[in-house]
């Protein structure tokens, strides 16, 4: 019998980081865009390791996180190119007004499912005229369409939803974060000095660009290797540095605990 | 009352609506009748009052747009070991959500729900309209010309609403203020200069 | 009365009549509230006396040996022109599904209906066969020999159909693929695969 695992499950992406953000919540000053960041990252490293599938859009959210995160850790003003600002902010309120909106059907849902309730606790009387009436029955099929029939039919052999959660609307992601770095780890001693276009060379799918794009990001945390963006647009360098932390076997679960 | 309504009309009311197999609107019935509808209306409010304080096991309700006959909630335990099929059509949150967005927002298409709730609402969308609570109601002017989907009859009626306009307003639902100070915070570009401080502190390898 | 009666009792006798499609047997209505059958005859024929002191629209009468919903004699010419009018759906949403399954997956059993639908078809069957839309149209080979049943020829002439081969293939976003195929699996009966592929070619936004 299979063990099974308690984990909680998210509807999505925003879902996830409304979870992590409100539950920082008990005191707003103390919030910390660093502990959110880093307890996001960790939510998805989990949901790879149950093997969960993923969605694109949960990666696309941590890339903008992260960017914001490091942009707010720039030390100074000087060498912030405006049209690179004004574009952060976009993406910023973006993600907040994405944010509030998930929160307000969320609560509307709340209310919903309260009526439902309601609802299935009385039952319509549906049994129509009885037999005293059937001369003046008109034909019971009149205004029957095969439209109908056929909605009925399917209507019919739908399964009643059930409460469990299931993650089959969510997309397989192909590439994780971990199978990523594995790979650099492997490449990137050998190649010595490269750049992320070269890395990402020949990858079709912005997903997997992502994917590469978060492995290096997490790389450089860990201190494996230096990056550096000269230009806006510019390609990125990458060098290998060779004195991160012993590396051996699989990408150890915690790696992006900060 | 409007008109005068005689024991007649009130009797007739009751007999329409005891044969009907789905809530009957109350044009219809003051058109079977012949007394104008908003008598009718106050004929079925006074009837469903006049049940309650009787303390009847049934009661007739407004709902999708229409009277109609049903058990007293209270004694839903009795007709559900009487109806033997007891399974309820429970809806997942994530089924609920999918809804919640449609009823306000429609008529709104797949993408416009898959863009608010940052996943895929395909099969999430099949069970509703399979189980008919949703259904395309016409399609987009864009050069996409996408299905652009709205709520039915049967949504109201699981949800024992008379119309969508019972539906509680979308504005009282707007997250309150510490949660959109909370996440304005949280998101906030320049963090004040004891935050940054924090957090360069808290990752000391990020140069 | 041989047993006190609670109010409830009583409340609950009119919400399981109310919910009825057929006459109920005192002796169920007796097991479902849990109170001797002849504490329920009484119920039932204080009921009646009550009603018609009350003046209402409605009674209840025992009918074909069991207790029943029905409307007062009095109003019939109200019921008639309910009836007649056309805005109402004729069929109930429950007949409809069983007439559906019964058209799609004929022929079938009793048993294999109430295993698609998961409640007992057996009102709307006989009400659909009264009418002579279906009809047994053989046994089943199986232990049991069951009775199958399909549509009839009205049923073809009345949706304007030729022959059933011109009966529209179901979609093919029918939900959990698995389940029907489990289902199918177990009626033993076979699908078609080409009314699937048809299907899908018709319906882009079902992606």
């Amino acid at each position: 019998m299979a063990i099974e695992v308690a984990t909680p499950v998210y509807e999505g992406p925003f879902d996830l980081l409304l979870h992590l953000i409100m539950r920082e919540e008990v005191d707003i000053h103390e919030i910390s865009l660093s502990t959110i960041v880093d307890a996001y990252l960790t939510e998805l490293s989990k949901m790879q390791e149950l093997d969960l599938e993923i969605a694109t859009e949960f990666l696309l959210i941590a890339a903008t996180l992260i960017e914001l995160k490091a942009r707010r850790l720039l030390p100074g003003k000087e060498n912030v190119d405006l049209d690179e600002e004004l574009a952060l902010w976009e993406e910023r309120d973006l993600l907040l007004a994405r944010l509030l909106e998930c929160k307000t059907f969320k609560d509307v849902a709340k209310i919903l499912a309260t009526f439902v309730d309601d609802a299935d606790r009385v039952y319509a009387r549906t049994s129509g005229t009885d037999e005293r009436f059937e001369d003046v029955m008109p034909d019971l099929l009149e205004g029957m369409t095969l439209e109908k029939l056929q909605t009925g039919f399917i209507r019919a052999i739908t399964p009643r939803p059930r409460d469990e959660v299931n993650l089959f609307h969510v997309s397989p992601i192909r590439f994780t974060v971990a199978e990523a770095v594995e790979e650099l780890m492997d490449e990137l001693p050998r190649m010595g000095n490269s750049s992320f276009r070269a890395i990402t060379q020949g990858l079709v799918e912005r997903l997997e660009v992502v994917v590469r794009f978060l492995a290096l990001l997490e790389m450089y945390k860990q201190g494996w290797i230096e990056i550096d963006q000269a230009d806006r647009f510019g390609d990125i360098t990458v060098q290998w540095t060779g004195i991160g932390p012993g590396h051996s076997g699989p990408l150890e679960i915690d790696t992006y605990e900060g | 009352m409007s008109v005068e309504v005689t024991t007649e009309v009130v009797r007739a009311v009751e007999a329409i609506l005891l044969v009907a197999q789905e809530p009957v609107p109350t044009d219809l019935i003051a058109q079977l009748v012949e007394v104008p509808s908003a008598s009718i209306e106050e004929v079925c409010v006074r009837l469903a009052e006049s049940y309650e304080a009787a303390g009847h096991g049934f009661q007739i309700a407004k709902v999708a747009g229409g009277w109609r006959f049903q058990t007293h909630p209270d004694l839903a335990p009795y007709v559900e070991r009487f109806i033997l099929d007891g399974q309820r059509a429970r809806l997942s949150g994530a089924a609920l959500e999918t809804l919640a967005i449609i009823a306000y927002k429609q008529p709104i298409s797949r993408l416009q729900i898959a863009s608010i709730r940052g996943v895929d609402p395909d099969a999430v969308m099949r069970t509703l309209h399979g189980r008919g609570y949703i259904a395309p109601v016409g399609r987009d002017n864009g050069p996409g010309q996408a299905v652009l989907w709205g709520t039915t009859q049967l949504f109201l009626e699981k949800l024992g609403l008379a119309s969508l306009a019972d539906m509680p307003p979308i504005a009282s639902f707007v997250p309150d203020a510490s949660l959109v100070e909370a996440l304005e915070k949280t998101l906030r570009i320049e963090a004040d200069p004891s935050a940054a401080v924090a957090e360069q502190s808290e990752e000391p390898e990020a140069q």
